[in-house]
């Protein structure tokens, strides 16, 4: 188990980065822009599926961000929906220019205790980011693992994100189920809610499964209820939670959940932790 | 929104830093016309182009000394030819306030200037300006508002 | 009474003189002063100015060591210099209720992830404090656990006999400070007098409190009482600011090309605290924020670190603009779920 | 305020209760100490914990706004000078129905200053505080003390200008004139300006930031506060750029400049508002003297502009009352 931020020894401080690339996933008010970063003097951090880092722009803050590519894939990827102060200033970084990044923080998938099991991965939104982590790891040690399924929609096919990487991915022959919210022309996969594409066209079998799941609250809340219907244990079910944070080290109080800081115990949660939290 | 104006040490002459928040309509365009026809002023002026004397919020004033500004001058259109017709009558009532609470808390109310001045008379916003920064340079500069954050 | 603490009797006030000699050996000391009508902690640069007549003092002693703004980074470009604070400090006067809420900051600071910041300061400072021998009218210590003569989280605990002190040695650094003076055996008729004075203030403690709060909580927290408890409330951070056990903080930047990224103070009551960019707010209304805060000290410090975050010190009560009262709100909720 | 007035309060409430009044704000005392807090009454056996003594001091002007907002029906409120004119005020800025408010006015001779209160008494010891004339009975556990009021009285009220509430429904408690004073506000006045800053900057020094007196005064009911916004516009659909470009005037940082800011734009919103209900004061952990600056304003609105506050138009419509020079202090 990687000790959170073990490289770190004084967690306020981060690391130098350097952009090296951008891909600018989705235009329009709800850009994304995906930013390949490398650590400046250093080696990168060693970290599993399912950490964060704290992307720290010097003069406007820092925002969490969940590391989006594999650790089995060289430097780091951050998805970053345009939204506020941030983010706003991230999006007008360019290439070369240098950020801070504190990481990896936050509790990881365990995705060791999942070798031999299938996994299904099921996004929505921005929410493919830490998913998109989780199946590259599963595809780059694909023995090790069963039977791979990504389900992945948006609202429309501008704001799907990673689009032609999982183009290629069905060309490969793993099963992607896309879907968009309204029918597009030009559209040949589903038309519909994510949860909705899950019951009618996937139908995922629960032996031996482990579904994971992120995006808005309600596509989550909606996804849950299917996979119960679909015979799905608490324990097979990994969702992640979103909530303001800061300090990422547990320590500030702000993304504090009942006992849990979400920054440090998640954000990435096994279901039957959460269905007794008071507040979720 | 002024930056945070970093002080330049003390030189053998002072160099007041001033902000002004000029109307469009009418200051701004006076200065324009200052500038156009080649009329000379100080140079410590730093003009801030707003839509009216009367969006010039007590909080932009207060932050502008916050962050260092020696003297703030809000330039507006004489009474009566407001863009907006009343646009210069709540600056006026606002700045009388504030410069009467400034004096009260025992800040020199006379750092703050309110100006009218018509598009046309470029020539006396010049003039202005010019005597504002001497009357500023007297006062020296203004360390009481000032937020040193980086002293924490 | 732990064996390892060593109990001497000084003569003469010893407050005032170890904070001449701890200002003599280059400390920089805190201690309570006078300020208008309530006392607060300041730095004296001579000891005249400590008074000890006071049953607490207004903000506790957390200020210096958790800072209400504490610069971490100085940036320009990229950073300039991270921004360690470790002087000597001592901290004389404080009661034992805020010695015990800065052990309950320790778990937070420094367990898991060091806080560099904290420890910086913490392990710099020097705790010597005053034992109270009455208690006001807001403190409710004793109901939880602690008395007022509490020594856990001091070097040194000094306790006022009237012409005399008793002093009591906890750690290593207040044997090398006792070491600077003479003091003189302890005579069993000191000690019991001590007992006497500890057992008059907690006799003289008129507010209560149930500590173990836990399973009453866990079921009550969709309940209507909420709501009722907090009509009053006017979500200001009073509560929060003066509570000696409250750690919660934001973290800024200041300066766009050139500035300082600082923490602060931060209170569950502000709505913002929680307000994310999506506009999803988890505790929008009032009522939860202030449900938040109790819970917070009974329920969720009790699971995640196992303590009760509340050392019974009153001010929350004493300065709460909208009277509302934690120990009322607590045994009005026991009260409620026995009907 | 004294033992008749309570009893004449008591059946008043009662006849509302059972006329078309829903709920009333009334004064109730804490269990574990003589301090009064504001609760609302909806039915008739709550009328006994009804109390109104010199310590009713809370203004419970924004919790009747709050229940307008919850409740349907009419809802009553008992107000005293300053209250009323609060509610009156609130009525012309347009956050209170005036149908749907019963008030209920009592005149006011001055409230206990409780922090004065609780250095001669223990609390927990204090019975009752009653008024009879102009001393005050404190009932304690063991003895009973009378006190004269201007020895406890809250030192807002000694330039009380409205002890008798204008705007009201029915009326307790004989008339009472209010007095127009600033002598406290001529004196630091004369200061010279270097003792003004060094008082001023002395006293907001102290200042932590906690925003009670925002939160306790009945006129800071913005949500987009400029220094520090309860709760923003924005919508999950809002740009980005609406969202990064919002004004921070101010962030959190605590020092005497940071303060002084933040207490001076707090004040100049209350211009020919502010009813000098002493909220912010009480309000205030540190003491801080916010009334002086509060008080100040209001002598030069009626002074330098000559509006006399009350008037139905607001103070801020009022363009036609400019004076000439650019301020008449000079000073």
């Amino acid at each position: 188990m990687i000790d959170i931020g073990a490289e770190m020894e004084n967690p306020y401080v981060p690391f130098k980065a350097e952009i090296i690339d951008i891909r600018q996933e989705v235009k329009g008010v709800r850009a994304i822009k995906t930013f390949r970063m490398r650590l400046v003097g250093r080696e990168r951090f060693d970290y599993k599926p399912g950490h964060g880092c704290l992307v720290s722009v010097f003069g406007r803050g820092e925002s969490w961000f969940t590391i989006a590519n594999s650790p089995t894939r060289p430097d780091l990827e951050f998805s970053v929906l345009k939204t506020g102060k941030v983010t706003t200033k991230l999006h007008e970084l360019e290439v070369g220019d240098i950020v801070g990044l504190r990481g990896p923080l936050g509790t990881p998938f365990p995705v060791d205790e999942w070798k031999g099991k299938n996994i299904i991965t099921i996004g929505g939104g921005i929410g493919q980011t830490p998913l998109r982590s989780v199946y590259q790891y599963v595809i780059d040690n694909y023995d090790d693992y069963g039977e791979l399924t990504i389900v992945y929609g948006a609202r429309t096919s501008r704001d799907l994100v990673y689009k032609d990487e999982l183009m290629q991915l069905i060309d490969e022959g793993y099963n992607v189920y896309l879907s968009v919210d309204m029918q597009e022309e030009g559209w040949e996969h589903f038309v519909g809610y994510v949860p909705d594409n899950l019951r009618f066209n996937v139908k995922p079998d629960p032996d031996n499964t482990i579904a994971i799941t992120c995006g808005p609250p309600i596509m989550i809340t909606l996804t849950l209820r299917v996979l119960k219907e679909l015979g799905f244990k608490e324990d097979q079910v990994y969702t992640t939670l979103e909530r303001r944070m800061k300090c990422g080290i547990g320590k500030c109080g702000r993304c504090r959940l009942d006992g849990k800081y979400v920054c440090r115990d998640g954000p990435v949660f096994r279901y039957d932790r959460l269905s007794s939290l008071l507040e979720s | 929104m002024s930056e945070s104006c970093d002080r330049s040490n003390q030189l053998d002459q002072f160099e007041p830093k001033i902000i002004a928040f000029a109307c469009n309509w009418c200051s701004y365009a006076g200065a324009d016309l200052a500038g156009t026809s080649r009329i000379q002023y100080s140079p410590n002026v730093r003009i801030i182009r707003v839509m009216c004397s009367g969006m010039v919020n007590p909080a932009m004033i207060l932050y502008a000394f916050r962050k260092g500004a020696d003297g703030v001058v809000v330039a507006g259109c004489h009474p009566g030819d407001c863009h907006y017709n009343v646009g210069n009558y709540y600056a006026k009532k606002r700045i009388v306030l504030l410069k009467e609470m400034l004096d009260f808390i025992g800040f020199e109310s006379d750092r703050l200037k309110l100006l009218w001045a018509s598009a046309a008379e470029g020539k006396k916003f010049a003039e202005e300006m010019i005597d504002f920064v001497e009357k500023i340079r007297r006062l020296g500069p203004q360390k009481k508002m000032l937020s040193i954050p980086y002293r924490i | 009474m732990d064996n390892k603490i060593k109990a001497m009797i000084y003569d003469g006030n010893f407050l005032r003189d170890v904070a001449e000699k701890l200002l003599e050996k280059g400390y920089r000391v805190i201690a309570p002063i006078k300020s208008g009508n309530y006392f607060i902690f300041r730095e004296i640069d001579n000891p005249e100015r400590i008074s000890l007549n006071f049953i607490n003092t207004k903000k506790s002693a957390k200020e210096f060591l958790f800072p209400q703004n504490e610069g971490l980074i100085r940036y320009r470009e990229w950073i300039e210099e991270i921004l360690l604070d470790s002087k000597k400090r001592a901290i004389i006067g404080i009661r034992p209720c805020d010695a015990k809420a800065i052990t309950l900051l320790d778990e937070v600071f420094l367990k898991g992830f060091k806080d560099p910041y904290y420890e910086a300061r913490r392990k710099n400072t020097i705790i010597i404090g005053y034992a109270c021998n009455e208690t006001g009218d807001y403190c409710f210590c004793s109901s939880l656990g602690l008395s007022p003569h509490e020594t856990e989280g001091m070097d040194i605990l000094v306790t006022n006999l009237g012409d005399r002190n008793y002093l009591e040695v906890i750690t290593d650094k207040g044997d090398e400070i006792i070491g600077l003076f003479d003091v003189k055996e302890v005579t069993d008729e000191d000690g019991k007098r001590k007992h006497e004075l500890e057992r008059k203030a907690v006799e003289s403690t008129t507010r209560k409190i149930v500590s173990d709060m836990k399973d009453v909580l866990v079921n009550n927290f969709n309940s209507d009482y909420w709501r009722k408890v907090a009509f009053n409330c006017i979500g200001c951070g009073t509560c929060t600011f003066l509570c000696p056990t409250c750690f919660c903080f934001d973290m800024l930047d200041e300066g766009e090309k050139e500035g300082i990224r600082y923490r602060a103070w931060d209170s569950c009551q502000f709505p913002l605290y929680t307000l994310e960019s999506s506009s999803h707010n988890p505790r929008r209304e009032k009522w939860q924020r202030l449900r938040n805060r109790f819970y917070d000290k009974f329920l969720y410090t009790v699971e995640s670190k196992g303590k009760v975050f509340c050392v019974g010190c009153g001010r929350c009560i004493s300065d709460c603009p909208a009277g509302v009262d934690i120990t009322e709100v607590m045994n009005g909720l026991l009260k409620e779920v026995s009907e | 305020m004294d033992e008749n007035t309570l009893k004449k309060l008591k059946e008043k409430c009662r006849e509302m209760l059972k006329e078309d009044v829903e709920v009333i704000i009334v004064y109730t005392r804490k269990e574990s100490e003589p301090k009064e807090i504001l609760t609302v009454i909806e039915s008739p056996d709550e009328i006994e914990k009804i109390t109104l003594s010199p310590l009713s001091a809370n203004n419970p002007a924004k919790h009747l706004i709050h229940e307008l907002k919850n409740r349907s029906g009419k809802i009553g409120v008992v107000a005293k000078g300053c209250d009323s004119r609060a509610i009156k005020q609130l009525i012309n800025e347009g956050k209170i129905d005036r149908e749907r408010v019963h008030i209920i006015g009592i005149s006011c001779p001055g409230i206990i200053d409780y922090r004065k209160l609780i250095t001669k008494f223990k609390p927990s010891e204090v019975k009752k505080v009653t008024l009879s004339g102009d001393t005050v009975l404190v009932q304690t556990v063991n003895d009973e003390q009378r006190i004269p009021l201007d020895k406890l009285i809250y030192e807002n009220c000694l330039y009380c200008t409205h002890p008798t509430p204008q705007e009201y429904d029915s009326l307790l408690g004989e008339v009472r004139e209010g007095r127009r004073d600033f002598s406290d506000i001529e004196e630091l006045e004369k200061m010279s300006q270097e003792e003004r800053w060094n008082y001023w900057i002395g006293e907001l020094e102290k200042c932590i930031r906690c925003f009670a007196c925002r939160n306790a005064c009945p006129f800071c009911y913005c949500t987009e506060c400029l220094v520090d916004p309860t709760d923003l516009a924005i919508s999950p659909m809002s740009p980005a750029e609406e969202k990064a470009s919002y004004p921070r005037f101010l962030g959190k940082t605590v020092n005497a400049q940071d303060n002084l800011f933040y207490h001076l734009l707090r004040v100049i919103h209350h211009a020919g508002r502010c009813v000098g209900c002493g909220e912010c004061e009480r309000a205030c952990p540190m003491d801080i003297p916010l009334r002086k600056l509060e008080r100040k304003l209001e002598k030069e609105v009626i002074e330098v502009f000559g509006y006399i506050p009350d008037g139905d138009v607001p103070f801020l419509a009022r363009l036609d009352i400019l004076p000439e020079k650019e301020t008449t202090s000079g000073r």
